[in-house]
């Protein structure tokens, strides 16, 4: 059953195109995405990923488990960066500790749509909400990471001027990937629940186009996290064992989770990617106006030269073999 | 007359244009998407991509007196976050 | 009936993603779609909307109230800018009056589009010859606008180069999106004409993807309009008045014109529309080379800060409620 | 026969924004599709003719002519070089000749490509396999190219750095299109053979997209290759002469070959396209790294200037009239 | 040996290189997409979409008697348009 | 302080900056897409779809004796595949 699932993951579009663009790199190509195009990817996919989500929230309604799973998905976007800054703490200083915590307490959104087309091609079902659980678990992991700097590091250490809150809870909560996920989120719900026309409309670009778009994009994702292996020698071997290691255990505890909260299989899997997977795209920003003391290459390159990889490549098929094992089927 | 020259992420470039404006400078100009080295290690086109940003060029062109100005509102900001700062002299054209 | 509208327009996707570029704006969010990236929707939108009008004049054949109706458009576009040059002398230079009454004399591509999209969630049919209209009335505008500043101002105070004719017919009538527009046009005529498997592979890209893409560039619209907010301040609210005003005047004397013209209701609309809108495209960058005397901070801020919102949020339910009251049904 | 195919040709959606494009330049609008919007299309235009072939070749198989017609690609791509280079020497120094030679022993994609799209529109059959011969020809002219430098200039005179041939093979076998052609192609292979449902969840992108993108590429590279036109003043008649007749005779050839090869009418049509382009892609990018020497106004305009709107304009129809005369009908 | 930097509006480079070329500029280079402050007021990115066009930087190494050359050629247009120029020492490398 | 201008290939960024770092340059600055003329003739915006590649403009502050390094490693390279430096005077902000 799993060899079947490694296949099904290793022969589908989106990761053959993310393995071509880590085999440039490796074999020298000049091969090359250029600025802005990855960003028109990236934002498409937010756009369309939030739509989505918001017209299947609307169609399934907010009862049921949708609360509990959100909430239960923020707990663990805070309790992840605890554990890993204890762990992280053993080998580096505070500040690059917590910016490394706070990568992993968040997501990646590029991990999450990537395990719903796995999904979907395997004709497994998962709900809209869990785009929500999505957009909502960046914010809390950045706060957690940056009340570590402040309780860890004594105040008059703390050179240089003091983190503003507000500039930092608008880094936190308004920065433009989850803000665009959220909007679309709601857009999708308004569109679905009032006007049909346009979301008939809508269908061609949000849906039809999805697919490709990822697979292209993917391609992109691919060159960037292989450019990333090289800055690894800095990391050293500490840090990449917890690359590996945290999505593993992460979405281990994503899975009790997931069984406790009686999560179909669908969004069990996504409940783990959510908590395995590293953010690289709202937390360094954040990191680097609030943090600056702490070192980019560390917490980009094991997020996305690492964590990255293992998750799309090694981590999808074996995630979905373990909620096929745990978790009941529908 | 003087010349600034300015390297540092494009992040931060609300706080310094906003920091030139109040020192008085008659005019600036920002060249966004450049790559380099630094003292903070190397900055790639990819990181525009993830939200961490690329670097900004900014140049100035300013008197003595008002780039004293602009040398003191600027230092804390790029000794905080990073980025530096080059001066030369020039005439008008 | 008229909230219907309101609601219909509020709720559609392009006007909802032109509020969360707006409300990006006004929280602060760092959302933005860099450069070069919606200049690739502005190009694809003129190209889309200029093949699909081509055919469907092709369809529907250059006889009937087409001529009359293009005539009657440009006569609009020469008479708006007078008529606004005269009110705006009372407050500004004759430089700025000009410019800005050019940028109102002239047409809004963005918005003709949104209310051909507004016209086909309503299930209200309008005619392909409608896009001609929009693609003649950017270069008469001009035109006026420059004549008004060479007859008003005493050649010897106009002081520098003069204006050479040359270079301002060429900026008029082969500005990148005038030419795009027209030459699209004149190939969806073509296709439909000599190729109609050309027609059908066209198809996708010109029909399908159009609403998405016209969703996304909204929401660059969105954030491009609400920086322009603060540059307001230093307009003043004669201007901002103007700005909100001149699209209702102009909207009425359209209104009286499609009825004269017995102009189906669709049409109706987007005459209407053609009248209200003002120029940020064109007009400015024939402006900054014919009269850089005028400052470009009042013509685009009151176009693309004030009448461009005001027209798709406000402004296309009030003009379809008018065009319902006082232009009979098919 | 010949006038139909020719208007065919003349009326179809890519040739028309091809001409659209060259008319921006020579009435001198301000039309432009900013970097790196074009890259964009080249990057997903190459992608997807790779994928449909990967998929029509997993279809097909490998067995009957494919091996043939791609070995027989391969050593036209070198051959022309050679007899190129002979004529060229004439009036041009070595450095020249050769780059020269390399870009029309070369191939150019956009040109193969809107080959593909005339056939689809005149219901003519072709085989996937094609694709691999074109992935197949860059490298080979690149390097005879190159070798012709290394013999016929004395290892002395040839001052600065040698060669260096790793480097030289990397930009011959890896240089971005080449390698994201071959590796869209083996994806295409693995997911046609081993992921029904990703094939179809790509169709959309790959297919549905494909010929709007191409139109709407074709417009720059109309633009392009008019901004080309004045550089031929310095290339001279000569050169000018070389670039019409070269495809002319190498389409010929190619036509001989195809008969030989006994390949069916559409297969023909895209070897002789093959053999008749000229590259400015992967050329002119490995020509800088190692023959600076050589002027790149001289090979880039002539493969852009001239062959490629001769093979788009006239060519493609002119071509298929051969081939329906020399190749019987399937 | 002088440099000369010049910034203005991206829209008016073709009569600026034009210049340049018949004053006998040795080269030049271009970068677009340049934002920034100025008498004229503030230029935006958004304004490369609308057709009024972004800022342009223009670097020019030359002879001293070429730059004189260039400052006739331009002053005109500099002063209609708008538009800097600025000029420092340099040497080739 | 020196202050070296760099205008060269992009596709040839790559070992410039190599040897820059070998040279031991502090931090460089770079900056692509960039169009101009020089004695190679014109390159232009769409050579960069094409894959000759425009050109990048690299800016390196650095004391005097290293830019004689810089100096003897880059010229092998400018005078083989083209492209300008120039040297100006700069001290640290
Ligand atoms: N010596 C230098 N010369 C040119 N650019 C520099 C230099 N040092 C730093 N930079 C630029 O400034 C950015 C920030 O510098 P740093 O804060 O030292 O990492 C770097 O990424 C470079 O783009
Ligand atoms: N003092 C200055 N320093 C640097 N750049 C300037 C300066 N003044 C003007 N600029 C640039 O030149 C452009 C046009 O200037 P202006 O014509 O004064 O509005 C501005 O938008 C800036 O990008
Ligand atoms: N005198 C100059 N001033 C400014 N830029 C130059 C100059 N000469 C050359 N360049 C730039 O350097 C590039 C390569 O120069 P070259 O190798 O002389 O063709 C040109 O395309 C220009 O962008
Ligand atoms: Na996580
Ligand atoms: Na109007
Ligand atoms: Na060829």
């Amino acid at each position: 059953m799993e060899s079947g699932l490694v296949l099904q993951n290793l022969v589908s579009p989106p990761v053959l195109f993310f393995f071509l663009g880590m085999l440039a790199v490796l074999v020298g190509s000049d091969l090359e995405i250029p600025a802005p195009l990855p960003k028109l990817f990236s934002l498409y996919l937010l756009l369309a990923i939030g739509f989505k989500g918001g017209l299947e929230l609307q169609h399934s309604g907010l009862g049921g488990q949708v609360t509990l799973t959100i909430t239960a998905a923020v707990l663990m976007s805070m309790l992840v960066p605890l554990t890993s800054f204890l762990i992280l703490r053993s080998r580096l200083d505070t500040y690059n500790a917590a910016a490394v915590a706070a990568a992993y307490g968040s997501i990646s959104a590029v991990t999450f749509i990537t395990a719903e087309s796995f999904l979907t091609v395997l004709h497994v079902q998962f709900d809209g909400f869990m785009v929500a659980a999505l957009a909502l678990m960046e914010s809390p992991a950045i706060i957690v990471g940056l009340l570590l700097v402040k309780l860890a590091v004594p105040p008059e250490t703390n050179s240089g001027r003091p983190i503003g809150w507000p500039a930092l809870l608008r880094e936190a909560f308004l920065n433009g990937s989850v803000f665009l996920l959220m909007g679309s989120l709601v857009i999708g719900y308004l569109v679905a629940a009032f006007s049909p026309a346009g979301l008939e409309k809508m269908d061609p670009f949000i849906n039809k186009l999805f697919y490709g778009a990822l697979s292209f994009f993917l391609l992109d994702m691919g060159i960037v996290s292989a450019q990333r292996l090289h800055d690894l020698r800095r990391a050293g071997p500490f840090l990449i064992g917890f690359a590996v290691a945290a999505p593993l255990v992460h979405a281990a505890v994503g899975l009790v989770v997931a069984r406790a909260l009686s999560l179909p299989q669908g969004d069990a899997l996504l409940f783990m990617v959510l908590c395995a997977s590293a953010s690289y795209i709202a937390v360094p920003a954040a990191m680097r106006m609030t943090v600056p003391q702490a070192n980019p290459s560390l917490y980009i390159s094991t997020a996305l030269g690492v964590t990255f990889p293992f998750n799309i490549v090694v981590g999808l098929p074996l995630y979905m073999a373990m909620v096929q094992r745990w978790i009941p089927a529908g | 007359m003087k010349r600034l020259d300015l390297l540092l992420g494009e992040r931060e470039l609300g706080p310094i244009c906003a920091a030139l404006r109040t020192s008085g400078a008659p005019g600036y100009s920002v060249m966004r998407h450049v790559t380099g080295v630094g003292k903070g290690g190397e900055v790639q086109e990819s990181m525009e991509m993830s939200g961490y940003g690329a670097n900004a060029h900014v140049i100035v062109f300013c008197e003595a007196e008002v780039l004293e100005q602009i040398r003191a509102a600027l230092r804390p900001l790029l000794s905080y976050y990073g980025g530096v700062g080059f001066v030369s002299d020039a005439q008008p054209l």
